[in-house]
């Protein structure tokens, strides 16, 4: 702690230099330089200082490396030695420094003083006053104390389970995402209260019956980056995902294929497939549940999911290959009245299919997702307030007010408590009705440490000097013991040295850490996580655990139900509420960043939409942007539709995250908060919330919203931007053939091939002979481009600085590696200080991102029923000759002699020509200056300008990067190795699709990948020459 | 009784000194309506100024423009008054070349307009730009960063272009008019007044050396002013016709663009002159013929335009290419999201023209007025079309948006005509409209052969050709 | 008052054919002095007069040559002062060049035609008193012309037989622009 | 008298445009004092008569963008060793910086060489080529009051990178 005292100075080019706009405007007044007071040894200004710390925005517990200069933390990237991360990050927790630097943070310690329509009802405190009247709270109510807290493990959770017995109070951990369904069929099937380690890098086929994993479930950067490693195409293998849902979330659209079940049915479907997956295996692995599956008549199962019967042998003759597989299931995406029964099929699946052991095992668990209360304690604590039961009530992280249906009447039940005390660093809707609001210290701000799984000891260290004046909940926490003269094992002074004392008692010795403590500790600091026992999957697989019959016959397998719509005109469609991949629970709705990213699915910025089927929304009348009246009976909403390729027609889809009321300037008052449309119901077996409960009665209003959102088509229009390939051509590429047709996919193409067969090639392109007559009326002849990534700059540019043995800067992006997700947009915000529009803006299209995921619904019927979805990342192409160069009166924009094109904001005049002439429309122009409410300015970049309005801007490979690794490599007598340097699009991509090198160097990795058989280059006809390669979608894994 | 010898083209005018009268009492003090009209355009340009300083302050974004479409109204605007400068150049120096005999009284009117319409042109790619405080990077001038503009840029053909064409065109204008300036001087009693065009005619006398360098050096000016006139718009079209954009990168643009600019410029020439013949008195001078011969030339130019419409749609339907298809107006104009803007097009320049076949029609002056205004407003469309149509559906379909013009953009338009107007205004009142000295060129001049002659009424054909004594 | 105007005599003319005579017979006289003024540029004065071409073409010439040259110099040597490659293009890109050349011909040729006119014509030619009278801008055509010694009976005869209106012998020199 | 004007009328306008590009082409000015600082601190002494090495305060110029300005800890290392003024004590500059260091306030230096944001200026690879400091700070070894002595302007760097050969691409400092 002591050493980061005294960074409480600015640095000289962080502070004012980054946030003077592009135009010198004149140096008055005089730009101050404040020196540090103590020099700081491993703080050298100008140069970065990465800090390895854990990421809390989700209970996943993701490794992080924070880079930060003169003591600001500018930019999250994942920790390559976490196990959880691999190096990678998903958008939220690119997002953690939105967090970190948010203006609507709660500065201070505050104590209510008026009544909650006062304008201001808060008063500042110092600390030391709000300890006491913390201490002073909990010695009136002692006995009758709640601390009802977020999912904390380690050292943390230690400290507040003994602090809570010290002091009489009773403690309640809870999370809107408990997993609750997944954990009870564990607990009743297997006798194991957790959640097992799904090791998707290991399975081949993939069954997801409603878990987003992709997305939010249970550990998704862990499960994104593990999914691609088994799922995409290596080596003439690919793998296979079934979606077998009412409405794809980027998970399902990530699937091979997609099973339209109706809602509710996933019980049956999954057993009727374990079924066939049982019989096909002679029965081993049934167990106990072999009479259960000898009764589950597959016909029957597919009647009421609707759909085929061949359907479900397909899926069963897929799954099942020796633990080669893997079944998983539900998400709140599909927690509905039998939840439970889902998750107990999807384990009798897994059991029969002999994955247990393989793909998944208890012999690891996810720590984190084994903890929480359910939703049925919760009321029932909630049933304790009402009543006056509870005298104190502490709360750290749940928001039950926002995330509760309105049944629960939990304003009411807060209402009842006498004393409410908040943790929370923002005012979000429950910390609003607290009398007493102890801001915590932001986790970057933090020590701590969390084990997120079985094994893994991830460290949680400050990487600068708080921004507020917040305080640290442990310190709170200790010096309220002190205060309340209560005596906790193991006490500290300070939560710093607490932790330094249970990790020398107990993790040093569990992770084998020789030596001293102190140089162990610098060590680990280092390292950021520290591996203990049972961190490693078990060599050779784990023995499987059987199925208890007593569980088994307390499961009902049957179809769940949903409320009826109230009475009215309009469609009656079933509500599927959904977790969003940007906000989560609803807990990051206060990140612009996340805000401002377009959603992976409907890529809605700022606002929610209701998804509905365009079969049904054609029925209804309805277009995008046609807003409805969704009435269920708990409540009303006014929102518009996107229509949704990928949904059932009997369902409409609401995201979960936002329509808070409060929570900070970007979350107040936007979208719609679901749990407003559903009623208090809990699933009997689990106690979880039931999210899948109701049918709505949906109503078109007539109006239209102008939705934030950068695009309107659904599909390619016929173009080839995106391009798949079959499993066999790409075999057949792969062993060197040359696959006539290989760029198949284009309508335009395909239907040029059909009208005209006779002008036209297999590809497309016309013939030979037809070229000939061309050229002899004297017409021009196609000329066909040949020239590769690498072999750009042409030679007739060679002059001056422009020569040979310059590296060309390039880039390979494999779309079977890219999931959708964006966190390569995100992260591109914090490289590159990209200014955030907001939704009036983005609806008008002047959104600034360098990097976008473009998602096109691929299939003859894209419009209603597409057969996959193809996401292109989509960003400057740094062409060899690009078009916006010559067009640019100033030079402003040009190409570099390293092949980049630049563009140099402070001599562009703005008119916009390079963005006119970009095919690939990845030049985005500054309409406006944009703003960074203080102290959201604090993360901008200092290596990157920042752009004034008026000026182009676009990707830049992160020249600041490769500039940084050129001046080290200069420095070091020595040239940039391969892998040197990483674009941050790159280095935070769970699937890790994108590799950035020198092209011209055929050892490098990227010029390996762009030599790949599956190699395009998007829009090449233009003879642009881009220097990014992308390798295309490998579809239809069924053998050829 | 002397023979009374009348011009063909302007058989109303008598003597010489007629001509002076006729057109220099137009410098008299104005009337009621040329003062609320002259306060309407200052309105405008407040209006102009006010808008763009908003903009300037607050951000490019104010003119309704947003990713992709980096151009819209401005540029539109901008080629729409570059071609409305193409006519005067037109009339005062092809015409003059082709010695056509109808271009003597409208010349100046047309020059004038051309120049006004050029400084208005010329504001709008200040207007456009984001950071319009560095329009200067664009000129090629020494300077300490040491780095030039681009020369493979259109924009920087744009600037040279332009600026010629401005230089060239004004010089014109100027040097064509320093005897007219003579002849004002020397007729001016306001003290302000002859001190003005002292100064500007340069103490011209009208002797026989001054004319005859004048009239070589007016012949030499107006053959580089040709070629000039035909390039100005053929760069511009460069503009769209260099690039990658689908519907913009056609080789027919440049003909098609020039063709455009001259039927937009001799219209908006029929515009202007048709209120001023009637509000000054000037039906000697500017005669229905005048208006007829335009009207010829107007159709001509509208069946080029017409054509190129065609050659466009074909060339996109011939390619089967996707982004050809749809950047056009073919599909996105004729039946989509810009349907109004691409048939106000065709109605305007290709449909209603198509009147001026009927002689009835070309010499009806009211008739004209109207047609004349739809073109004007037809050919601003069509522009627009052009840009807005093409950058809305490019190769991305990502991409792909739409553009709706703002209330500050529309204001600065709207204003852009308040300021041409005001030039124009002025420019009636200081400056002699009609050209003095080459109206007495085409009329007869005075013989004392004929005046002690017979007393017949006779008409030569024209007043060019010589009289030997 | 100078020498020169002493000795001159002015006649004004209503009629063109008129003064063609007049010039035509003071010609005849060999009287070289003379300055012809008229409203408007007529080729019936100029052939009496039998003046040389104008040398303004020659200005002209220059001027767009230099243009020309100017054009594809600036274009080239801007372009090799700091080399800066764009989509690909060879750092001379002639075509581009080709445009620029053109426009600076355009320009310089006609500046370098306004430069010869005005040189040739001594133009401007502002506040020094010369002969002149404002009718001639309006539609008279005069003769000012200077005898030689002896002649000065006879060119007077001329202009008086020719149908001058007004014989004006030793006018008074005036700024134009002030009367 | 008109030609006269005329000409008068030219000379002026060619001196105009001649003294707008000599002061475009040449530097914004330079003259006059170096602003005020918090400590008057004379750089002529320390660099000068003491011959400190300029990396020995300014000691990031060789691995950094920035080349650093010394801690106040620094100053007090040699001044107030220990906490006890010792060398010049009895200075007012020292004094004032005592009073820093006690109450472990940094100095608010004004800031001299300014580079808009714009312009990425990697110090250590001008002081890796072996350039003097000297070569773009002046001699500041003989300056009391530290001033401006180089313009900073984008055709100061540019005409010394190409005497040099070294890279005149706009992406190395401007992105």
């Amino acid at each position: 702690m002591e050493r980061r005292d005294f960074l409480k100075v600015v640095g000289t080019a962080a502070g004012a230099g980054a946030l003077a706009s592009c135009s010198n405007t004149g140096g008055v007044p005089p730009e101050r330089m404040l020196p540090y007071v103590i020099g700081e040894p491993e703080i050298v200004p100008g140069i970065s200082t990465y800090y390895r710390t854990t990421c809390r925005e989700c209970p996943a517990g993701c490794g992080m490396d924070v880079r930060t200069r003169e003591g600001r933390a500018l930019k999250a990237d994942g920790n390559p030695l976490s196990p959880i991360s691999h190096g990678k990050l998903c958008a939220r927790g690119q997002a953690s420094l939105h967090g970190l630097y948010n203006p609507d943070r709660v500065p201070q310690a505050l104590v209510r003083q008026g009544g909650p329509k006062d304008a201001d009802p808060w008063k500042k405190l110092s600390w030391d006053q709000a300890e006491q009247q913390l201490a002073d709270a909990l010695a009136r109510g002692r006995g009758r104390a709640v601390f009802l807290t977020q999912n904390y493990t380690g050292t943390l959770d230690r400290l507040v389970t003994d602090w809570c017995a010290a002091l009489g109070v009773e403690r309640v951990i809870y999370d809107t995402f408990a997993w609750e369904p997944v954990r009870t069929a564990n607990r009743l099937l297997f006798g194991v209260d957790g959640v097992p380690v799904h090791d998707f890098a290991q399975a081949e086929v993939v069954l997801n019956f409603g878990a987003d994993f992709l997305e939010t479930w249970i550990s998704p950067v862990d499960y994104a980056h593990g999914f691609v490693q088994g799922n995409a195409y290596r080596a003439g293998k690919r793998g296979k995902l079934y979606a077998l849902s009412a409405h794809q979330t980027l998970t399902d659209l990530n699937a091979e294929e997609w099973v339209p079940v109706k809602p509710g049915t996933e019980p049956l479907v999954a057993l009727a497939i374990a079924r066939l997956v049982a019989e096909r295996a002679g029965g081993a692995g049934a167990g106990a549940a072999a009479p259960l599956l000898a009764g589950v008549n597959v016909d029957a199962a597919a009647a009421a999911a609707g759909i085929s019967p061949e359907k479900i042998r397909q899926i069963a003759q897929d799954f099942g290959n020796g633990g080669r597989s893997l079944a998983v299931g539900p998400g709140p995406a599909a927690q509905h009245r039998n939840a439970t029964a889902v998750a107990a099929a999807v384990a009798i699946l897994n059991s029969v299919a002999g994955n247990y052991g393989h793909t998944l095992s208890f012999a690891r668990l996810e720590e984190h997702a084994g903890r929480s209360a359910s939703y049925a304690q919760m009321q029932q604590l909630l049933g304790r307030l009402r009543s006056g039961q509870v005298q104190v009530l502490l709360v750290d992280g749940p928001n039950p007010l926002y995330a509760f249906p309105a049944q629960d009447d939990v304003a009411g039940a807060l209402a009842k408590v006498p004393f409410i005390a908040s943790f929370s660093s923002y005012l979000d809707e429950t910390s609003e009705r607290a009398h007493l609001l102890l801001p915590d210290h932001h986790f970057l701000e933090s020590w701590g440490d969390y084990v997120p799984r079985t094994g893994v000891r991830s460290i949680v260290q400050p990487v600068m000097m708080p921004v507020f004046d917040t305080k640290l909940k442990g310190d709170v926490l200790l010096s309220v013991a002190t205060r309340a003269k209560a005596t906790l094992p193991n006490a500290a002074p300070t939560f710093y040295d607490y932790l330094r004392g249970s990790w020398q008692r107990e993790v040093q010795p569990a992770a084998g850490g020789a030596g001293a403590f102190e140089a162990w500790w610098e060590e680990s600091l280092k390292a950021g996580v520290v591996l203990t026992a049972g961190a490693a999957a078990p060599a050779g697989g784990a023995a499987a655990p059987a199925l208890q019959a007593a569980g088994l016959a307390r499961i009902r397998f049957e179809a769940a139900s949903f409320d009826a719509a109230p009475a009215g005109s309009g469609e009656s469609l079933i509500l599927l509420a959904y977790p969003s991949y940007r906000f989560y629970d609803g807990r990051m709705a206060d990140r612009a960043w996340l805000q401002e990213l377009p959603d992976p699915v409907h890529k809605v910025t700022w606002d929610s939409v209701l998804e509905i089927s365009p079969v049904t929304a054609k029925r209804l009348g309805l277009d995008d942007g046609n807003v409805v009246e969704v009435t269920t009976s708990h409540g009303k909403a006014t929102l518009p539709v996107w229509r949704h390729p990928g949904m059932r027609p009997d369902v409409v889809a609401l995201q979960m995250g936002l329509g808070h009321r409060g929570f900070g300037r970007y979350a107040d008052g936007r979208g719609v908060n679901v749990a407003s449309l559903l009623g208090a119901v809990a699933e009997p077996e689990s106690g979880a919330m039931v999210w899948q409960q109701v049918t709505a009665r949906v109503k078109p209003t007539g109006e239209w919203a102008r939705m934030s959102m950068q695009n309107q088509v659904k599909t390619e229009s016929g173009r080839e931007i995106t391009r798949d390939i079959s499993l066999a051509d790409a075999r057949r590429l792969e062993a060197g053939a040359v696959v006539a047709g290989a760029s198949a996919g284009s309508p335009a193409r395909e239907s040029a091939r059909e009208r005209y067969p006779e002008h036209v090639d297999v590809t497309g392109n016309p013939k030979g002979k037809v070229v000939g007559e061309l050229q002899a009326a004297g017409g021009f002849a196609p000329e066909t481009v040949t020239a590769g990534p690498a072999d750009y700059p042409p030679p007739h540019t060679y002059y001056g600085e422009y020569s040979e043995a310059q590296p060309r800067w390039a880039m390979a992006i494999d779309m079977e590696r890219c999931i959708g997700c964006s966190a390569c947009t995100t992260a591109c915000y914090a490289e590159n200080n990209i200014g955030i529009v907001g939704p009036e803006q983005v609806a008008r299209g002047r959104h600034l991102q360098w990097i976008r995921i473009e998602r096109y619904f691929e299939g003859p019927e894209a419009e209603t029923a597409p057969t996959h979805v193809n996401f292109l990342p989509m960003l400057c192409q740094q062409c060899g000759n690009a078009p916006c160069e010559p067009v640019c009166p100033v030079y402003a924009a040009y190409h570099t002699p390293d092949g980049l094109n630049a563009q140099i904001y402070n001599r562009c005049v703005g008119t916009r020509y390079c963005a006119n002439n970009c095919p690939y429309k990845v030049r985005v122009f500054n309409w406006f200056t944009w703003q960074w409410p203080e102290p959201l300015n604090w993360q901008l970049n200092p290596d990157v300008g920042v752009r004034e309005k008026g000026v182009m801007e676009k990707c830049t490979f992160c020249v600041q990067r490769i500039r940084d690794a050129q001046n080290e490599a200069r420095l070091q007598g020595r040239g940039v190795h391969d892998g040197e340097i990483v674009p941050a699009c790159a280095q935070t991509c769970p699937g890790e699709a994108i590799v950035f090198g020198n092209v011209k160097d055929p050892n490098s990795r990227v010029a390996q990948v762009a030599a790949s058989g599956r190699g395009y280059r998007v829009l090449e006809e233009l003879n642009t020459q881009p220097a990014i390669t992308y390798l295309k979608r490998v579809v239809d894994a069924s053998e050829a | 009784m002397a023979t009374v010898v009348r011009s063909e083209t302007h058989p109303d005018i008598g003597s010489y000194e007629d001509v002076n009268r006729d057109i220099l009492k137009l410098l008299s003090r104005p009337g009621r309506g040329y003062r609320i009209l002259l306060a309407l355009a200052i309105a405008g340009v407040i209006a102009l100024f006010t808008a763009w300083g908003l903009q300037i302050v607050l951000g490019i974004g104010m003119s309704g423009l947003r990713n992709p479409i980096g151009w819209g109204v401005y540029i539109t605007t901008f080629v729409f008054w570059v071609g409305i400068a193409h006519s005067g150049t037109l009339i005062s120096a092809i015409l003059y070349l082709f010695r056509a005999r109808w271009r003597q009284s409208i010349y100046r009117a047309a020059e004038a307009m051309t120049v006004f319409a050029v400084m208005t042109a010329g504001l709008f790619p200040v207007i456009h730009v984001g950071r319009p405080w560095l329009a200067y990077y664009l000129m090629p001038y020494p300077n300490q960063r040491m780095i030039w503009p681009n020369f493979r840029s259109p924009l920087v053909w744009d600037v040279f272009a332009v600026g010629t064409y401005f230089t060239v065109s004004a010089t014109f204008f100027y040097i064509g008019m320093i005897p007219d300036l003579a002849a004002a001087r020397d007729s001016a009693i306001v003290p302000w007044r002859k001190k003005l065009y002292s100064t500007l005619s340069l103490g011209w006398r009208g002797t026989n050396w001054e004319w005859k360098h004048f009239t070589r050096a007016y012949l030499y000016l107006a053959a580089l002013a040709t070629p000039l006139v035909l390039s100005v718009h053929s760069v511009v079209s460069w503009d769209f016709a260099m690039s990658l954009v689908p519907g913009w990168h056609s080789t027919v643009f440049a003909p098609y663009f020039v063709a455009g600019a001259i039927y937009s410029g001799l219209a908006m020439v029929l515009t202007l002159l048709i209120p001023i013949r009637k509000i000054f008195g000037l039906e000697a001078y500017f005669t229905t013929r005048h208006v007829e011969q335009m009207a010829k030339v107007m159709l001509l130019t509208s069946l080029i335009v017409s054509y190129a419409y065609l050659c466009e749609a074909f060339t996109a339907w011939y390619t089967f290419e996707p982004a050809e298809q749809t950047g056009g107006y073919l599909m996105f104009g004729a039946t989509g999201e810009y349907w109004w803007s691409a048939w106000l097009m065709l109605t305007c320049n290709a449909f209603v023209p198509q009147l001026l076949w009927f002689r009835q029609v070309r010499r009806s002056i009211p008739a004209m007025f109207v047609i004349t205004l739809f073109v004007n407003i037809g050919m601003w469309f069509e522009r627009y079309s052009i840009i807005v149509l093409s950058l809305s559906h490019e190769y991305e379909p990502w991409m792909w948006n739409q553009y709706r013009p703002s209330l500050t953009g529309m204001i600065i338009i709207l204003g852009s005509f308040g300021w041409f107007l005001m030039w124009f205004l002025l420019f009636l009142r200081v400056l002699p409209a009609v050209s003095v000295a080459e109206l007495k060129e085409v009329l007869p001049p005075p013989l004392r052969r004929l005046r002690a002659g017979p007393a017949t009424l006779r008409r030569p054909r024209g007043g060019a050709e010589e009289v030997r004594p | 008052m100078s020498a020169r105007a002493d000795a001159g005599m002015l006649a004004v003319f209503g009629e063109l054919d008129a003064t063609v005579t007049a010039i035509e017979r003071l010609r005849a006289l060999k009287v070289s002095d003379i300055v012809v003024f008229t409203p408007v540029p007529r080729h019936e004065l100029d052939h009496a007069l039998h003046e040389p071409e104008s040398p303004v073409r020659i200005f002209t010439l220059v001027g767009g040559l230099t243009g020309a040259a100017t054009g594809f110099a600036l274009g080239t040597w801007t372009s090799l002062d700091w080399p800066l490659v764009t989509g690909g293009k060879p750092i001379i890109t002639l075509p581009a060049f080709v445009i620029i050349a053109f426009e600076l011909t355009i320009l310089f040729g006609a500046l370098s035609t306004v430069a010869g006119l005005l040189i040739n014509a001594r133009l401007p030619h502002m506040g020094l008193e010369v002969i002149y009278d404002p009718a001639f801008s309006a539609g008279k055509f005069g003769i000012y012309a200077v005898p030689q010694p002896g002649q000065g009976a006879s060119v007077r005869q001329i202009l008086g037989d020719a149908g001058a209106e007004e014989i004006r012998e030793r006018p008074e020199e005036v700024r134009v622009g002030t009367v | 008298m008109g030609r006269v004007r005329w000409v008068l009328l030219g000379v002026v306008a060619t001196l105009a445009l001649a003294g707008t590009g000599i002061g475009a082409a040449g530097q914004s000015p330079l003259g006059g004092k170096g602003p005020q600082q918090p400590i008057a601190f004379p750089h002529d002494l320390h660099a000068g008569k003491s011959k400190i090495p300029c990396m020995y305060c300014h000691y990031s110029a060789d691995r950094s963008w920035d080349a650093g300005i010394p801690a106040v800890a620094t100053c007090a290392g040699c001044h107030l060793p220990g906490g006890v003024p010792m060398v010049r004590a009895d200075r007012p500059g020292v004094k004032q910086l005592a009073e820093y260091w006690q109450r472990k306030l940094p100095i608010p230096w004004v800031r001299i060489y300014n580079l808009p944001d714009y312009v990425h200026f990697p110090h250590m690879r001008h002081v890796k080529a072996g350039m003097q400091c000297q070569e773009c700070h002046g001699p500041v070894e003989t300056m009391p009051v530290v001033q401006k002595v180089v313009p900073l302007q984008m055709g100061w760097c540019i005409q010394c990178h190409r005497k040099r050969g070294a890279r005149t691409d706009c992406f190395m400092c401007h992105y």
